[in-house]
This record gives C-alpha cells, structure tokens and sequence, in this order.
C-alpha cells in the first residue's frame, strides 16, 4: 500500500499531488512535459524532500513534513526504474543487480548468486557480464527492473520505462515488461506521457498537469470521459466544454449540439472522430446535428485518414481513404459535417 | 655523541647556508676538511645570500652562514641570530665577463659605455650590482645596462649565453665559468671589494662542530682552497 | 571525429604557434652535449636529486589527491557564502609566482610562521628544509590543477546515477566509492598526471621554502639551478630528462587530459 | 543545482585543504606592514612596474589568442600524425620550470638563437630585453591554458550548428566567425582569462629571457623579487596588489573558468 | 529533381543507397536506428563525403565520385531541417532564418526584410526577436523550416522533424508542417522512424534498413504489402514468409495456411490482425485456417485489444475489450485461432 501527498515548489513547478495506490495495484501516471511527473516520482522515493505532505508504505511512514520524518532514499522499501534505466556503467549487467544486495550488506558471493537469478528470470542469464553499453535498449530496460526487484521492494516506481526504446522495439518490450510487472506483488506505479504504454500497462490512470492530478480513473473511464484536451488529443476524441440543458448542449462560440444523454449544466462532450460523418451536400435523415465547414487538413494514418474541419464548431473526423477519393476532399474545400446524437457522450464538468 | 646501537660513532649533520657563489669553492674546502673529520657530515645550501637569510630568520635549521655580502650578514645579526661577530672570511674582486675572445675589444669600465656594447649588470640591490656601480661610479663612467639582473650569476649566464657583450661579476665567476667567458681585469683604482662575512647561527645545535668547520675555512688550508677558486684573503 | 580540411591562414598562425613552443625546445636539445650526457645523468647528485624528484612528486600527488578530491567534492556539490572566493583563493596558486608562494609557505610553516610556530613549540615538528616542505610546497602549487579537474569532473557527471545508487540502498559514503568515484575516474587520474607533472617541474617554492639542500629537498629543478651556473651543459642535460618525463606523460595522456580538464 | 549535506569526512579533509592554501595567503597580510603600504605602491617604481605588467600580460593574451585559437581548432579537428606529440610539446610550458624555458627561449630567440642569429643578421631585431621580449615570455608560458581551454570547447561543442550553417551557404570562414566562436566564446573567455592571469604572475621564463629593467622589462613580480632582496615590506605589499588582482579575476569569472576549464 | 546514388562505409554502417524523386514529390525515408538514414541526408547534403556514386538535382551533378565532383554544402541548392533543428542558440529567431541570406551576400537590411516575410507567413512575427531557447518545439520547428526555405533550395531534407516533440503536441506540428510542406514545390525527403509520420506526410516511403533500400513505394502499397517484419510490426499487420503452391502456403514451421490469392514460389504472406479470429472451441464453419494456440499477451490500446497467440503458427490477433471478457482470455490460456483464406494477402517475396 502506497499513500502519498506530495507538496513542492521546484524551480517553475509547483507540485501537489495526492496518489494512493493498493497492493498489487498498477497505477500510471500520465502528463505532458513538465507535469510534474518524474519530479513527484523522485519525492516518494525520497531524493527530493517535501515542503508539505506525507508519504507512507504499508503504514510504515517513510515522510511527513509536520512530525519533521524523512526517511533518507537508501532506506525506503521502492524500487526504481529511472527513465535511461542508468545502468552504472563501469559494472556488467550482474554487478548492476548485485549492488543493492551488497548496499544492503548481501556477502559479496550470495548476492552474485541472486543476482544471477534475477537476471535468469527475466531470460538475460547469457548477457550477466556485458556493460550496459553492450545491452540494447530492451535489454538495458531488463536489467534496470531485475536491478530495482533485486532488494524486494514494497513498492516500484518506473519513469518512463519505454520512452529510451525505438518504436519499432516498443511493442514487444512492452509486453515483456507488462508480463513482468504483473509477477510482482506490490504497489507498481508508472509514469508516462504515452497513452498507449498507459492503456496497455495500468489498472488506473492518474492524469497529471501542472502539478495537479486532473482526472483519475481506469483506463476506460478516462479515455470515455476525459477531463481536459490532453487526454483528449491523446485518445484521439474531440471534447468540447458547454452548458447542457434538456438535451441541447451549447459550446463555447454560440454553436448548439443535441445530446442523447440528459445531464444539465457544465458539461463536457466528448465526440469520437469515427462518428463525425462528412458529405459533400447538406445530408438529409437522422442525423440531428448538422453543420458546415472547411477542411483544414488531411492526415493519413494507415488505412484511415484524419480530417480536420474548421468552422463555427471545428472538430475532427476519422474517415476510410476511399472516402477521401469519393469526397474528393482537398485541403481548404467546403464540407458538411454530420453527428448523430446518439454519438455525443454528455458528462458533467 | 652519543653511541647507537650499531656501536659506530653517530654522524653529525650540520646544515652550512652559503652563498651561491661560494658552491664550488665550498665543496671543496669540505672535501679537504672532511679528509680528517670523518664524523662529521656537511649539507650544503647554496642560494643567493637575501634568499638564505629570509631563510635563516624565519627559523630555517642552519649551522653556519656564509653571506657574500655585509648586508644580509648583518640582518641575521640585527635578528640577534649569530653567535659571536661574524668574520670577514675572503674577499672578491670584481672583473669584467666579456664573450670568449673579447670580439669587442672591451679593455676597460670605459669600454662599457660605447653604444655597441650591450652591458648587464646586477641589480642596485644585490651585492654584485652595487658594487658594480660604485666601481663605474669611480671610473666616472656613466653606463646604462641593459638589464639589471637578480644575481650574478645571471649576468654571467647572459654573457656566456652571448645575449650580453660584457657584465660585471666577480673574478671568482669568470674562474669558475672556465673557457665560456673571458675576464678583463679592473684596476685596482677602481676596485671595489666584495668582503665574504661568516658566522655560527646561535640556534645551532652543533655550534662547536660549526665553530670547527669555521676555523678552517679561516686556516690557511682553507684559505688555499679558496684561493685556488679565485678569492683572495679577507 | 571528423576531420576537416583547415583554412590556409588557420594553418598558417598554428603553425607560428607551434614553432614559438617547438624552437625553443629544439634549442634546448641543440645545445645538449651528448658526449658527456651519459656521464652527467649518472652522477650521484643527478641520480639523487632525480629520485627525490620522484618521491616528492608523488607524494605531492598523494596529498592532493587526499584533500583535493574532498575540496573539489564540496565545491562542486555543496553551495555555501563565500565559495566563489574560497575556491578562488585555492586556485591562486596556480597563478602566483611561485617564489611568493614560498615566502607566503615560510610566514605560514615556517618555525616562526602563524602555523610553523605553534608546530614547533608543541610537537617539535620543523617543515622547511626537510623532504616533507618540499612535498608541501609542489602541493601548494601543484593541487589546484587537480582540483580544478576533479571539480569539473564531478560538475559534468550525472549525477542521477548517484540517486539511482541510493533508491538502491547505498549511503552516501558507498555511493561516493562505488559509482562517484568509478565514474570521475578519468577526470581524477587527469588531474593526478597533471598535478603530478606540474609537481615535477616546480623550482620557486621549493627553493624559498624547503631551501636546496642535496638529498632533501635538491630536486631535479633545483639541480639544474643551481648547475645553470658552473657546468651549464649538466644542466640542459637534466633540463632535457625533466622536459623528456613530462613529454612521456603528457602524450601517454593523450586527449585524456584534455578531456578532464 | 542540487546541494548535498556533505559527509564529516570530506568536510575536514577539504578544510584541511582550504587552511594549506589560506594560511600562507594569510601569513603574507599579517607580514603586510599596512602604515607605508600607500607610500609603498605609489612609488614610481611600483607604478611603472604595475603598469608595465599590465601592457605585458594584456599583449600576451593578445598573441596568445591570436595563435592559439588556431592551434587549438586544429588540435580539435583536423586529426594528422604526431598531432599527440606536438600538442605535448606545446603543452609542456605549463608543466616546466619557467626558468628553464627563459633558457630555452635564449636558445631560439636570443642573440646567438636558431631563429634569433638570423632576426640579428637580417633585420637588426633584438628580442631579449626589450618589452617584445617580456611578451614573448609571457606569451610562452601562458599560452598552453589559453589552447587547451579553447581546444576542451571545441571538442564539446556540437559540431551540428557548423553543418547546419554550411548547408545554408557560409563557407567555412563565415562559419568559424559567425558561429563556431560565438558558441565557444564562453570557453576562449576563460581561456583569455586564465592565459591573462598566468601571464600576469609571470616570472622565471621573463627573468632569464627579458632580462629585469624598470620600465622596460621589469613586471610586477621581477620588482617583487628585487625587492624581496632589499625591502621585503614593499615586496610583499606589491604580492598582495598581484594577488588582489588574481583574485579578482578569479572571482569575477566565477564558474566560468570552471565550465571552460 | 534530385537523383542520389550515396554509397560510403562510416564506422559499422555500410550504406548503398539510391533514390530519386520527382520535381514536387514527397518521399518518406523509413528505417529503425542506425539504419543510417541521416548519413544519408548528411552525404546527399555534402556533409559526408561519398565513397561511390553521384547526386544530381535538376540535371545539374553536386557531387560525383568517378569524375570527382564534390560541391561544398555551402554551395548545393539544398535546405535542411535537422533533427533537434540546430537554431543558432546565440541569434534570435530573425537573425536564424537570415543567417542563409546573408551568407549569400544579401544585405543586412534586406536579409531582415525576407526573413522576416518568411516567419510572418509561418504565422511566427510575434517571435521574431525571440532566442531558439524560448521557443516551443512546435515554434522552434518552423523557424528551422523557415530557415532551409529562405534559401530558396532546389531540394529540401528533414531529418525527423518530429521527433524532437512531445506527443501531445505532434499532431498539430505534423498538420501545419504538411501544410507548409505543400506549398514547397520542390523535392522534399523527410527521414523519420515514425511510420504515422510518413504515411501522413509522405507521396511515397522509401524504406531502409542496415543501409539499403528494402522496399519502396506508395503509403498504401508499403503498408498493404510489406516485405519485412520491420514494416510489419510498425504497420502492424502478421507477416509471414513462405513457399506458395496452388493456393497452399507452406510457411516456415511446418504450418501451412490456405490463401485466395494465386500466386507462386516464394511469397509474403499478410494478415491483419482485425482478420483473425478466437475462439473458446474448435469454431466451425467457413474460416478455411483453423488452429490451436496459447494467449502470450494481452495489449490493451484504448478501444481494442491486440492478443499474441503462441503456438504452431504465432500470430497476433486484435478483438474488443468486450471478446477479452467474452471468452474469458488470460496470458497463457488455450484458444483457437481461425482466419478466412479471404484475409490472406499473399505477394511474391
Ligand atoms: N532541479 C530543478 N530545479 C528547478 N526546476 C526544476 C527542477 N526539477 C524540475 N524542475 C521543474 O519542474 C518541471 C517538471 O519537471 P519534471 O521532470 O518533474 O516533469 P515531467 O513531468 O517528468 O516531464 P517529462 O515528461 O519531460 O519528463 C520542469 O519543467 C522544471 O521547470
Ligand atoms: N561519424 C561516424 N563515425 C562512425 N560511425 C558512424 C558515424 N556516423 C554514423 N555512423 C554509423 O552509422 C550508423 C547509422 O547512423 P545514422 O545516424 O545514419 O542512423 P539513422 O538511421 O539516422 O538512425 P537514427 O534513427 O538513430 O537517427 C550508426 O549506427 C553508426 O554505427
Ligand atoms: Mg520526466
Ligand atoms: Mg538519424
């Protein structure tokens, strides 16, 4: 169990974050660029000391700035995987293992012996002598894991586990990385700013900005309702912010749009780009929310292609290439925009 | 003394201050000395005499100090620092170093004058450059240098390096430069007398054996060696 | 690395560089008398102020090493009033003359000195004139090259290898041994050989506070010193062996020197 | 940057460390004889000497930079044979006694010189003691922290910006102007800065090669050592002008020289 | 118009690569690390010198090793955006963009002029006296863009000039840089490892792996057809090499798979995971590829979930998070696996 409220001024950064996590929970911390995130993470760990708050681990409190407690970093129970792994590199991958056992008094010979078991686990038992500049990334990324799980923590924090890896790396690492975090009991915490290493990693998600937590929640509950436009942009949905009343919810720059779902006052809609149809005259039929813009930009992502309209009410639709050729879309061209209103998830602000 | 484990008469260091220019000569006369005083052992400091007394009055472990000059002798006794007066121990002369072969024909302190003549001397305030301007001073002859050097022995140095046609130094440098500079004698009216005071520092934890050492250098023994170096008697 | 094709008139002003640093230096061998060389670097006083040379040099090393990797340390981590002009102050050496530095050695250590005194009345311990003031004084000049090199050393490392250390369990002390110190080695031994070289080749500090005395504090520096005047040959020669040392190091660095420094 | 509470440890050994340098700094004040200090540095002869070395060591810096930036840029990027060699050779006057350089310089640049014999036939050009002969002697000594510090930026710099700017149609001259100096400006700053202090404490190499003239040949530090002989106060209220100077240069540049270095 | 031949070994890279392209073409340059895609750009720009072969732009030879051409970089008809964009840290985002004017010879006065026209219409004035270090990547981006076009080159090269920026921020940059894109007419070649940003910016992707060219074309060919399990795992499609006889594809393993398509001998062999079906039980029915696997790992990505499935034949399979809870699936469970002969692509390799 982790229960942690991080307060701090750090330069321009101003945090103050309350994260509890339970055992056997995987909570990702998700932000952009100066969040906040590695910054808190380096306060639980104890290498940054708080101005206000309290950490504490299965009851036991390793800081609290009121009872003036701070535990030092080298004798707090969490395991850290840094961003860069920093694999010390005058050690070999088994060195970089045995150094917490030996920080802890391990005699020199048992704590190879662990290490090495560490390293067998998680299948680099035949790199143990390499240096981490002989590792590749993925590699290094094991080792930096087998080094933070070697002094059986109660707690591991990861920063960015994923970020030094090519993208083509990326997706296998992350499944080996997900099989592993899932074989070790405590409290596992991950920070990112890629949504799709949060989605596949965590049971919940924590959204950081600015040094505030902004929304938490499972990973459905957040990218089905996001609270603010980066997690919007990040799960690829339009989200507007209005006043709902009666099923009519107004948007900011006098545009209306009809909802199926009745919540009243400040809202958020969120609309996903897959349900914004687009034709090239004004559509007859159902659709309840129909409006008319220009397309402002056409991006191609595989076998579907992105398209921005902008007008009074400026969103983004998803369509098939062959839609693309059908319309005849061209950037700057006329269209109109269609939205069902069964299509518009309406949930307070 | 007395007697170590080993049963052998215990050596006897005594530390001797003295004047660089004193550094052959010196050798030699403990060579001699040494012949019959076996248990004694002399460690020599050369350097020039106002670095040797900074040393000495700021509590440097010397026996005995041989300064080339009056002046730096007399600020080890103004410190109260010697014991017993000093002696006036050899005298120097001063000549002038001129290139091997004296390609500019210098045969006096006149000669030092002449425009083509690039001359070094001295400093004003170290001995041999004081001395260097009484003795022109005597001759009338106003010379300007071309560099007043910290010691004498770097007037030599520029002359037997041929940066310098002629400087002023003592007989005792251009004798122990051998055949890399040649020395015009002065006159002995326009001499002037570099007089070599030594003395038993009073802190001296073997002022006997440096009394010794001192006596000899003042024996006649001692005075032929340093003759044989070019000084002359006090 | 990639090479570049240099600019003529680069070329040209190096060049005038190198001939200012190498002429000399090829004056120096030039005027070596090599029929006796073997002679004169064979004397006893040759082969002792040599040894002596060594022995201080490395002591000199040895010292800085002990105060100067705490000092650099401190100043690279530890923000305090006043740093900027204590580290100033430990850097002055390094550009006085060093016949100041052994005067200002003498009114501290000396047996009348601020320190020297209470040294002397107490524990019967004289510095100058013995080996020992003449390791302090190549320190006194020669510790702040490594000072300087280890302080930039431990500035540019990073240093979230010494946090991960401590999430590892590791207390300030065994992070210093095992991932500080391994990690600013090159910049550590850079400083050393440096240090080192600079301990070798020092004369004005010596000779004003250790004095000259064969055996103890005569080094090679002050060999040649004092052989400058009688027998100038002797001291190109042992110039030459000094210069030579020095070469051997500097090279063997090669760009690590450059590196740490 | 992030400070650190620093072990008991390295705390007394760099005190150790600071007191080893502090002391003798402060044994000179105290020997300072405060009541003629004004009558003592505004003597003509300490006015001329204060105003010579500062003609001396500015000049040196000049020509220091002037060869020296080009040194260093080919020492960093044009690789050739021996370049391992003739950066020691060019590096070993910061590492050798400056006395022996002065001889050294004799032995190139003097009357009887390689170089020197043939400036005295040619052109009627004496370089010993003159002022040129001053600066050369400064410029010899100092000139290796200017090429190392400018030669330690350029190798850190990224070369990128240089593709980048080529690629937008500057030749390799405009590069160098517009954008390889000023991004390595902070590194030859503190190379001038350390070339010019160096330059300043000059001694040894402009004794033997200059030769000691007031006005002419006699800096700061050769009056301190003639006076040393005679007036010690004056010698060592004029260290303390030298010292006061050094300092604050070196304060003043702060960290500079340390991120240079 | 730019024909390349780049030939030349730099450390462990060997590269022999040819492109041309078209007068107003886009050409994507896809490739993992150390593919040596920036060498290329560096030789083609005259940076590296080639140790074979020739460049060309619009008829007229830069660079030719056999008759030993080499025009300086400072002379080539060629605007680069670097990586990180290298914006003069000491010039203000003016001075940056006439930085090339100037070098040409054109006045101070008019160099600022031209500049600054360039930064109005990238939408920038407001940061004409800003330094690079107060930029935002975004910004930062169309300075270095507005820095390569005032040169007015023939040929423009970007080397990922995305990769610089946070991800919630990409996708604009990506917008406006293809817009900016568009309205250069000469040859453009943008090096990326990010296959989202060649698809979306790109005429047709080059790509290049251990310094050849392994496969070239349009986005959809490329994609549709890959011809390496580096395409394919950024693609993200199963691929499978294989012998193929009437209809019959023996794929390495021993496993064959039925396909519709006829073709012969050596072949390719794709199936997008969306094709691929589980099952609890042995299914019946049409799908002609039946077979038995074990789940490895369950990848959640926002509204679908991507199961590798181990076994005789391993594949990847894509299903909703409401199949996952369907058919009850965990890491190591049994399943069947079907894919219609239909939803084979198979190509000759
Ligand atoms: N040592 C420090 N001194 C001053 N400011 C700091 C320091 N460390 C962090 N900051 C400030 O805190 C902000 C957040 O930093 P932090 O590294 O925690 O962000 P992050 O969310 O991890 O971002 P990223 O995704 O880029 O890693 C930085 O933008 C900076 O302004
Ligand atoms: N100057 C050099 N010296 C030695 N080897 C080099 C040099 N430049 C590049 N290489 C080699 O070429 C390989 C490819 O480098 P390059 O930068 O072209 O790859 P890239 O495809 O751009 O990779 P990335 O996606 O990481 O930018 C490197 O892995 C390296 O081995
Ligand atoms: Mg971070
Ligand atoms: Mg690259």
């Amino acid at each position: 169990m982790l229960a942690a409220r991080v307060a701090l001024r750090l330069g321009t950064l101003d945090l103050d974050v309350t994260i509890d996590a339970a055992p056997g929970e995987i909570v990702a911390v998700l932000g952009p660029n100066g969040a906040g995130k590695s910054t808190f993470l380096r306060a639980v760990a104890g290498l940054v000391p708080l101005d206000r708050g309290r950490v504490e681990v299965d009851a036991v409190v390793l800081e609290d700035v009121a009872l003036r407690i701070h535990l030092p970093p080298e004798r707090r129970p969490i395991g850290v995987v840094f961003q860069d792994y920093l694999l010390f590199p005058h050690l070999s991958a088994l060195e970089n293992v045995a150094f917490g056992l030996r920080a802890r008094g391990v005699a020199a010979r048992d704590a190879r012996v662990r290490a090495g078991s560490w390293l067998d686990r998680l299948g680099l038992s035949e790199h143990a002598n390499a240096r981490p500049g002989a590792l590749s990334g993925g590699q290094a990324q094991k080792v930096a894991l087998a080094r933070a799980l070697a002094i059986d923590p109660r707690v591991l924090l990861l920063d960015e586990p994923l970020a030094a890896l090519d993208a083509s790396a990326r997706g296998s690492v992350r499944r080996d990385l997900k099989r592993h975090l899932a074989s070790f009991a405590g409290v596992r915490i991950v920070i990112t700013h890629d949504p799709l290493e949060a989605l596949a990693l965590a049971d919940r998600l924590v959204i950081l900005e600015g040094g505030r937590v902004i929304q938490t929640g499972s990973p459905a509950a957040v990218t089905q309702r996001p609270r603010s436009r980066y997690i919007a942009d990040l799960v690829g949905v339009n989200l507007l912010r209005g006043t709902s009343a009666a099923g009519q919810v107004a948007v900011a720059g006098g545009a209306s749009l009809q909802s199926a779902d009745a919540v009243d006052g400040e809202v958020f809609a969120v609309i996903h780009p897959r349900a914004v149809a687009l034709h090239r005259a004004r559509p007859e039929g159902s659709p309840r929310n129909v409006w008319r813009g220009r397309t402002s930009a056409l991006d191609y992502q595989g076998d579907r292609v992105r398209v921005g309209v902008e007008g009074e009410m400026p969103i983004i639709a998803e369509v098939t290439p062959a839609a693309v050729r059908e319309l005849d879309l061209a950037e700057g061209g006329e269209i109109w925009v269609s939205v069902k209103a069964t299509e518009i998830t309406v949930y307070p602000a | 003394a007395e007697p170590n484990p080993t049963g052998t008469p215990q050596i006897k260091d005594i530390n001797v201050f003295a004047a660089a220019s004193l550094t052959d000569a010196f050798t030699r006369v403990y060579d001699e000395y040494a012949k019959s005083n076996a248990r004694v052992r002399f460690i020599f400091n050369f350097g020039s005499s106002s670095t040797l007394a900074t040393q000495i009055t700021n509590g440097a472990p010397a026996d005995l100090f041989a300064s080339a000059d009056q002046a730096n002798m007399q600020k080890i006794v103004d410190a109260m620092l010697t014991d017993g007066t000093p002696t006036a121990f050899a005298t120097n002369r001063l000549e002038i170093a001129v290139l091997p072969g004296n390609p500019k024909k210098i045969s006096s302190l006149a000669d030092l004058a002449r425009s083509d003549v690039i001359l070094v001397l001295a400093a004003p305030t170290v001995p041999a450059g004081k001395y260097a301007l009484e003795a022109l001073s005597k001759t009338g002859v106003s010379a300007k240098p071309q560099s007043q050097e910290v010691d004498v022995r770097a007037v030599l140095n520029k002359v037997s390096l041929g940066e310098a046609d002629a400087g002023i130094v003592y007989v005792t440098d251009v004798k122990s430069a051998g055949g890399r500079v040649t020395g015009v004698a002065i006159p002995e009216e326009q001499q002037v007398l570099a007089r070599y005071p030594i003395a038993v520092v009073k802190s001296s934890k073997n002022a006997e054996l440096a009394h010794g050492f001192m006596d000899y250098v003042l024996s006649p023994a001692g005075q032929n060696v340093l003759a044989e170096f070019g000084f002359s008697k006090p | 690395m990639r090479s570049e094709r240099p600019p003529a008139l680069f070329v040209a002003l190096a060049a005038v560089g190198v001939a200012f640093f190498v002429l000399p230096l090829v004056g120096l061998v030039s005027r070596a008398s090599w029929q006796t060389a073997l002679g004169d670097l064979t004397s006893p006083e040759a082969l002792t102020a040599l040894r002596l040379s060594l022995v201080v040099s490395l002591a000199a090393t040895a010292l800085a090493l002990l105060l100067g990797v705490p000092l650099a340390w401190i100043y690279a981590r530890v923000p305090f009033r006043g740093r900027d002009v204590i580290r100033a102050l430990t850097t002055l050496p390094m550009i006085l003359p060093p016949v100041v530095g052994g005067v200002a050695l003498l009114f501290a250590f000396g047996r009348r000195g601020l320190v020297g005194q209470a040294l002397d009345a107490m524990f019967g311990i004289r510095i100058p004139f013995t080996t020992a003031g003449a390791i302090l004084a190549a320190t006194f000049v020669a510790m702040p090259f490594l000072v300087l090199t280890v302080e930039s050393g431990l500035r540019s490392m990073d240093r979230r290898y010494e946090d991960a250390a401590r999430t590892l369990g590791a207390g300030r002390w065994l992070v210093f041994r095992r991932v500080t110190l391994p990690l600013i080695a090159p910049s550590v031994f850079a400083g050393a050989v440096l240090c080192w070289a600079r301990a070798l080749g020092e004369f004005g500090a010596t000779i004003t506070f250790a004095g000259n005395l064969p055996g103890t504090t005569q080094t090679l520096p002050l060999a040649v010193y004092i052989a400058l005047e009688t027998r100038p040959e002797v001291a190109i020669m042992l110039s030459l062996v000094l210069l030579g040392v020095s070469l051997f190091i500097l090279i063997a660095m090669r760009d690590r020197y450059l590196r740490g420094v």
